[in-house]
């Protein structure tokens, strides 16, 4: 015969998801949020947003010596959801300093794309934050980009503008309702488990509702909405807390992981020093992951459990 | 020959800090001001090289059975001569140390070199590998700190290195950046390990 | 009471002995292969430096300094660990071979972890009575148990995966740790 | 003052000594000597760099054989000498070095393939298909199962799909002649310069069919050898390395370069 | 009615459309065939004649006196010309027996059919089973009678059909159920029968819905058998899922289905049972699909056991230039093959896949992104994505750890990776070391 056959191990079919389709749909999802950011916060927040996708995937061409600088499209993923994370006015070389280290940091030193403990773009975004912390709180109210205060730093305002996001914060995490059709999207495409964001957002709504330490019900309740909708919870519950690579697999330990991040969140949203706490919690979560994975191991077909 | 090599090889080929991960955790907690790094390497250096002279003068005297606990009464009795000797004469940089200067106390290398150098050579080549050994703790520590002072402060020894308009990355000043950097030098170390053969 | 809670939860997660205070980052970096033996090192730690508070805080207020002698601190200090140390682990070797197996073997990789004379001199540095003592002692050591329990974990997920050369053991370890000590400045003042 | 001191300390040093000897006799525990001997070798700083539980855990494990005698980083290689000669673990033989050599020369230009294989990259997984995408049954793979097991990594991989050894960098450890499932790595003296580069035990023709440079068992090496150092193993030349004498007019007589 | 379905699986498109409306036919008779002496689980066979004998169709070439094993038939009449090595469906040379045919395909004196089958003792239809060599021919090729003689003290509920043909391209088990119902209804009285079950079930997937139809008419009014739609997801087919599907039992890790009181059989096998009850015929033709794009003409064959491949796909037109892989079986758990040449079909080839190159896929290895979905997808609840990573860091302690001895293999990780991880391979290799240690 002229041509010669292949043999491999069953099964010989595949189903037509790769890396790097699944990473092009979250790209998809976060289109809205990019777009929301775009449109409260003008130019600057487009400038950060391409800075940030460039820097991430320049610097992973480089590390793994390709040409193709978007590749399996993981990094322009990390990219963006860096440039998301950020204030709206940054300088030009924060973003580029976050987006090598997200990669570097966050990433390579792991050994590339699966390997890493620790979301890539929140790394960066605490070790941008520990380092030059009078930029990554410099926040200003959309449209006319005055300086002013986050809604959980005090700042008053309505329901309707933190759901639409017209709110000051950081680029991409204050529409709510962009950061819902994006994982609305993903959630329709089997990419990300309810249970991530269901126990997240859950968690941080009953813990905000109960803690609320004055108050009729309704108080409470709009306490329980508000921490919801304010600061980061959306974007971290559907994209930072969802990251496939530093969750944990197993479906029990999925609710366990998002339930921990909202506790994790909200003690430090009300207990300590900072205002805001995704960050923070979700690291903690990402580096308890292999211990979750390890307890909460499915019970095998057919094991009796005792 | 071999006493250049008893003293070389602590600085280099067996350097404590980066070949051999000893004395961690002086290395992590006082390398963020060069200056800080520098004293408490030589500090321990201090230490190191007087224990290794006794224990090595005293080698044939000590029991083989409580060895132990006689090299770490005598390393203890030194620390504590370090520690008065710092608080007296360099305050400021003796309370920036704080706790790790009695901690010299159990770090690994001290009593790592009396029990597999000192109490087995001669005087000389003991004070030699001590100096040695000491000396190449002291190089890692300040060396870490003059990468950590640098990035996270723009200066080394507080002269400034980087010019006015330096933003600082602060990290390197905070103990995760501590983690970071030794993390990041220690790859390097590896590379350039890998590439002279030092295996 | 909530001046025990806050020491307990202080030490624990604030200044966490491992990640912040840099103590007992020999261990930390040699013992967080496994989960397993991470956390039996962890009991043993546990229990050595709660003991230790206690008798070197009862040698510090009745015997050091009634004879005005502080400056013997570290000395006494690291005798009496050394031969706490050694006494415990002789007594469970020949008391409960099962318990020697699980706590016992990580008994001399103790006597010289610098979290254990550090947080005896701590005590003593920050003024904390008996009570205090033991219970900084026992929070520290949870508190190294827990980055130790964590530590092993990851580490034992990136066996499954091709670290670069470079980077293999001690140095990403490091990083990890660093990653970890940023997460857990999210407990900053946090009561 | 000074007196005060001393007495505390002696006091002291005393009854921790006293506590400790009395407890050393009443709770003392049968340990192997040889453990024992070990330990007395070892720093003692009990640091915990060795990845066990202080120094007698690793005393233990060694004498075990379950941890490497050279585990010891602060003790460097005198304790591991020291180890060694105890466990009666040789230290490498003073005869000439032995190196890894590759003894097939089937690429991927020379030698015939059944099939396309894809999949894991190990040989072994690659033979559990039809005996390997290989048409010679006995040639080299080419999965690189012998690159992962060198601890050296003196082992790399040509773009023709054959290993390639680094003799400078071979530590002699043998790790890949034992990995590779078709035994194709042999030890051989670092000083010669001429092997059969085949282990084909086929039939010439058979050998002529898969393979453009396998031994096809002529013989015609044998004969031409000045020193006779050559011998036939079935149907394939064997170079015996302790009389060869490197003249190389073996390789210049084989029809088949497969001397080299 | 709705079943409750199973935990895990896949769906992988069903690529039926070329076969299922063909009606199966008969392949020509071929001139010579190749009877391995091992085509099923468990000891192989010796042979029974030697080398210039005459045989007859239906007699008995090969067998063995291993309880888990059966005999092999010779399904030509002819002279035994050689006996060989050829190559086999499992990757490893075989011994098996060439026979050139005389082309008059006289039967044996053996094979006669039987009237009064109805009589028959559970007992001796199992003796009839085991000597007429039937063996599972969903593909694993179990002996039958082994599988129908339970421990003595487990009562059997139900029998079990599979008639899900969950595996995509296939459709030999459609046509059958189509074009012969009676039989295979007949094959399940019997079966029943001999395991003393009141009751079987067999289940159909809701992509075969005139299949249906056609056995629930061939099924009615006859008491114990009742027809299940199913909805389609692969491996419906796998027997501890179709268990669970059908009557929402779970058989315990390392057990059989006798453990739950239940007897799973394949819809060929039935046929075969029923032929080798009634009419005294050996298992020596069985249906078999030729598909894949790859392939000129995809058809339905009725094959002789023994048939060169090569003459199957010449039968079929040929394969066309983009061929890339021949499998053996379906595309999830067959076994692909070097070739054609000197490769008969036996009684598990249920299919040839003819694949071509965008069929097939060949990507590259990545790094595991951790996704979950391999998690999501195994019917037996294990972590395809820890074992897979163990092998290749080479750490097959861990691997077992992680459970890999119950995989069944059937390959839905692999299927579902978008890092496209030969998942299936690695638990393979775990398992195959596994076993070695534990045979220490």
């Amino acid at each position: 015969m002229e041509t010669k056959l292949v043999v491999s191990s069953s099964p010989h079919i595949r189903a037509s998801q790769s890396i790097r389709s699944v990473m092009i749909d979250v790209l998809v999802a976060l289109f809205p949020a990019a777009l929301a950011g775009v449109i409260f916060f003008r130019w600057g927040g487009f400038l950060t947003i391409i800075l940030g996708m460039l820097s991430a995937m320049v610097t992973e061409a480089i590390i793994l010596r390709k040409k193709n600088i978007f590749g399996d499209g993981s990094a322009a993923v990390t990219g963006l959801l860096l440039a998301l994370v950020l204030p709206p006015i940054v300088p030009w070389w924060l973003v580029v300093i976050g987006g090598a280290v997200a990669i570097t940091i966050g990433k390579h030193v792991f050994g590339g794309i699966g390997n890493n403990i620790f979301n890539p773009a929140l790394t960066a975004r605490a070790i941008l934050t520990l380092s030059w912390v009078g930029y990554m709180v410099h926040w200003v109210r959309p449209i006319d980009l005055a300086t002013s205060a986050t809604p959980l730093a005090g700042a008053s305002t309505s329901f309707y503008n933190l759901f639409v996001g017209a709110i000051p914060g950081s680029l991409g995490e204050t529409s709510a309702f962009a950061l819902i059709l994006g994982g609305g999207w993903l959630l329709y495409k089997g990419h990300i488990d309810w249970r991530i964001p269901g126990g997240y957002i859950g968690t941080v709504f009953v813990m905000g509702t109960l803690l609320k330490s004055s108050g009729n019900l309704a108080g409470m309740l709009s306490a329980g909405i508000f921490h919801v909708l304010a600061g980061g919870v959306m974007l971290g519950a559907l994209f930072m807390a969802t990251d496939m690579v530093t969750s944990p697999v197993t479906p029990r330990g999925k609710l366990i992981f998002g339930i921990g991040c909202g506790v994790m969140t909200m003690l430090i949203r009300l207990y300590g020093v900072f205002p805001e706490g995704v960050t923070f919690a979700i690291l903690l979560m990402n580096a308890v992951t292999p211990l979750i994975d390890k307890l909460t191991m499915p019970r095998k077909y057919g094991e009796v459990t005792s | 020959m071999s006493l250049m090599n008893d003293f070389s090889k602590g600085l280099v080929k067996e350097n404590p800090v980066f070949r051999l991960v000893l004395g961690m955790c002086p290395t992590l907690a006082v390398t963020g001001l060069a200056i800080n790094g520098l004293g408490m390497g030589l500090s321990t250096t201090a230490v190191l090289l007087s224990s290794n002279l006794v224990i090595s003068v005293l080698r044939k005297a000590i029991p083989e059975k409580i060895r132990i606990p006689c090299f770490i009464i005598i390393i203890a009795t030194f620390v504590t001569i370090v520690d008065m000797l710092l608080k007296a004469y360099q305050p400021a940089l003796h309370s920036q140390l704080g706790i790790f200067v009695p901690l010299i106390v159990v770090n690994c290398i001290i009593l790592g070199r009396a029990e597999a150098f000192a109490s087995k050579y001669p005087v000389v080549n003991s004070m030699v590998d001590g100096l040695g050994m000491g000396l190449g703790f002291t190089l890692s520590l300040t060396l870490l700190g003059a990468v950590r002072e640098l990035l996270g402060n723009g200066t080394i020894f507080s002269a400034n290195i980087m010019g006015a308009g330096y933003q600082p990355f602060r990290i390197f000043s905070f103990p995760p950046g501590a983690f970071i950097a030794l993390g990041l030098m220690m790859a390097g170390m590896n590379i350039l390990a890998k590439k002279f053969k030092l295996e | 009471m909530s001046n025990i809670i806050t020491i307990f939860f202080g030490a624990v997660f604030i200044n966490n002995f491992v990640l912040s205070r840099f103590l007992g980052i020999c261990p930390f970096l040699g013992v967080s292969k496994k989960v397993e033996t991470s956390i039996g090192m962890g009991m043993a730690v546990t229990f050595v430096m709660g003991m230790a508070s206690m008798v070197t805080w009862l040698l510090e207020y009745y015997v050091l300094v009634p004879n005005s002698l502080e400056y013997l601190r570290t000395i006494v200090f690291i005798l009496v660990i050394a031969s706490l140390v050694q006494f415990v682990e002789l007594v469970i070797r020949k008391v409960s071979p099962t318990l020697y197996q699980a706590l016992g073997i990580f008994l001399p990789l103790i006597t010289t972890n610098c979290a254990v004379l550090g947080v005896a001199i701590l005590n003593i540095q920050i003024g904390y009575n008996l009570f205090e003592s033991i219970v900084f002692g026992v929070a520290a050591a949870v508190g190294f148990t827990l980055a130790l329990v964590i530590m092993a974990g990851i580490r034992e997920n990136l066996e499954l995966v091709s670290i670069p050369e470079h980077f293999r053991g001690v140095s990403l370890a490091l990083i990890i740790a660093g990653i970890l000590s940023i997460a857990f400045m999210g407990f900053q003042r946090m009561m | 003052m000074v007196g005060v001191a001393i007495i505390t300390l002696g006091a002291l040093g005393l009854i921790f000594g006293g506590v400790l000897a009395y407890a050393a006799q009443k709770f003392a525990v049968e340990i192997d000597p040889k453990v024992q001997m070990v330990q007395e070798y070892l720093p003692g700083a009990n640091c915990g760099a060795c990845g066990y539980a202080g120094c007698a855990q690793f005393a233990e494990e060694a004498v075990a054989g379950t941890a490497p005698i050279t585990g010891c980083t602060p003790g460097g290689s005198a304790v591991a000498g020291k180890i060694a000669e105890l466990l009666g673990i040789a230290a490498p033989a003073a005869e000439a070095r032995k190196v890894a050599q590759l003894v097939c020369l089937g690429d991927c230009a020379v030698a015939k393939e059944k099939f396309t294989y894809h999949g894991v990259k190990d040989c072994k997984a690659a033979l559990m298909f039809g005996g390997g995408p290989g048409a010679c049954s006995y040639g080299c793979v080419g999965q690189g199962t012998c690159v992962q097991s060198c601890p050296v990594d003196a082992i790399t991989m040509s773009d023709k799909g054959l290993p390639i050894i680094d003799k400078d960098a071979c530590i002699s450890c043998e790790k890949c002649v034992a990995a590779c499932p078709r035994q194709v790595i042999d030890m051989v003296n670092v000083n010669a310069n001429y092997y059969v580069r085949c282990k084909s035990q086929d039939k010439g023709k058979q050998v002529r069919e898969v393979c453009a440079l396998g031994c096809i068992g002529c013989g015609i090496c044998v004969k031409k050898c000045p020193v006779d150092a050559i011998k036939m193993d079935g149907n394939v030349a064997v170079i015996d390395g302790n009389i060869c004498n490197n003249c190389g007019i073996c390789a210049e007589a084989c029809p088949r370069k497969t001397i080299t | 009615m709705s079943f409750k379905t199973f935990k895990g699986g896949v769906h992988p498109g069903h690529f039926k459309s070329a076969t299922e409306k063909k009606p199966v036919v008969p392949a020509r008779p071929p001139t010579m065939v190749v009877i391995p002496m091992a085509q099923h689980i468990g000891a192989p066979c010796e042979p029974l004649v030697a080398v210039g004998d005459e045989v007859r169709m239906g007699q008995k070439i090969g067998d063995s006196k291993g309880f888990v094993s059966a005999p092999v038939h010779a399904s030509v009449s002819g002279k035994v010309v050689k006996i060989d090595k050829c190559n086999h469906a499992l990757g490893r040379p075989v011994q098996a027996i060439y026979i050139e045919s005389d082309g008059l395909d006289t039967w044996h004196e053996d094979v006669q059919p039987n009237h009064n089958y109805n009589d028959l003792t559970a007992d001796e239809l199992k003796k009839i089973i085991r000597e007429k060599g039937i063996v599972g021919m969903g593909g694993a090729t179990f002996p039958t009678h082994v599988k129908l003689s339970p421990p003595p003290d487990a009562k059997i509920d139900y029998v079990l059909i599979n008639a899900a043909e969950c595996e995509p391209y296939l459709t030999a088990d459609h046509r059958a159920m189509l074009e012969r119902p009676d039989e295979i209804i007949i094959g399940v009285q019997l079966v029943m029968k001999a395991v003393n079950a009141p009751k079987a079930y067999i289940g159909i997937e809701d992509n075969k819905l005139d299949a249906v139809e056609i056995m629930k008419k061939a099924a009615e009014g006859i008491a114990g058998i009742e027809v299940h739609a199913l909805h389609t997801k692969y491996p419906q087919g796998a027997e501890k899922q179709l268990i669970s599907v059908l009557t929402g039992r779970e058989v315990p890790s390392g057990g059989l289905p006798s453990a739950v009181g239940c007897v799973v059989q394949n819809v060929g096998t039935c046929i075969a049972i029923s032929d080798a009850v009634r009419f005294g015929k050996p298992l020596i033709v069985r249906n078999v699909t030729i598909t894949g794009s790859a392939i000129n003409e995809p058809k339905n064959m009725l094959v002789r056991v023994g048939t060169l491949i090569e003459e199957v796909i010449e039968q079929c037109g040929g394969f066309k230039p983009n061929i890339k892989k021949m499998v053996l079986g379906g595309p999830m758990m067959g076994l692909a093959q070097p070739g054609p040449e000197n490769l008969p079909v036996i009684k598990g080839t249920s299919g040839i896949l003819c694949l071509s190159e965008d069929e097939v896929q060949l990507q590259e290895i990545d790094n595991c992104i951790r996704c979950g979905k391999c998690v999501e997808a195994c019917p037996v609840s294990i972590m395809p994505l820890f074992i897979g990573s163990s092998v290749e860091q080479g750490l097959y302690e861990k691997a077992e750890a992680y459970n890999a001895m119950d995989c069944i293999e059937c390959g839905c990780c692999t299927y579902i990776c978008p890092a496209k991880r030969p998942l299936v391979q690695w638990i393979r290799m775990a398992k195959g070391d596994i076993a070695a240690k534990r045979r220490k």
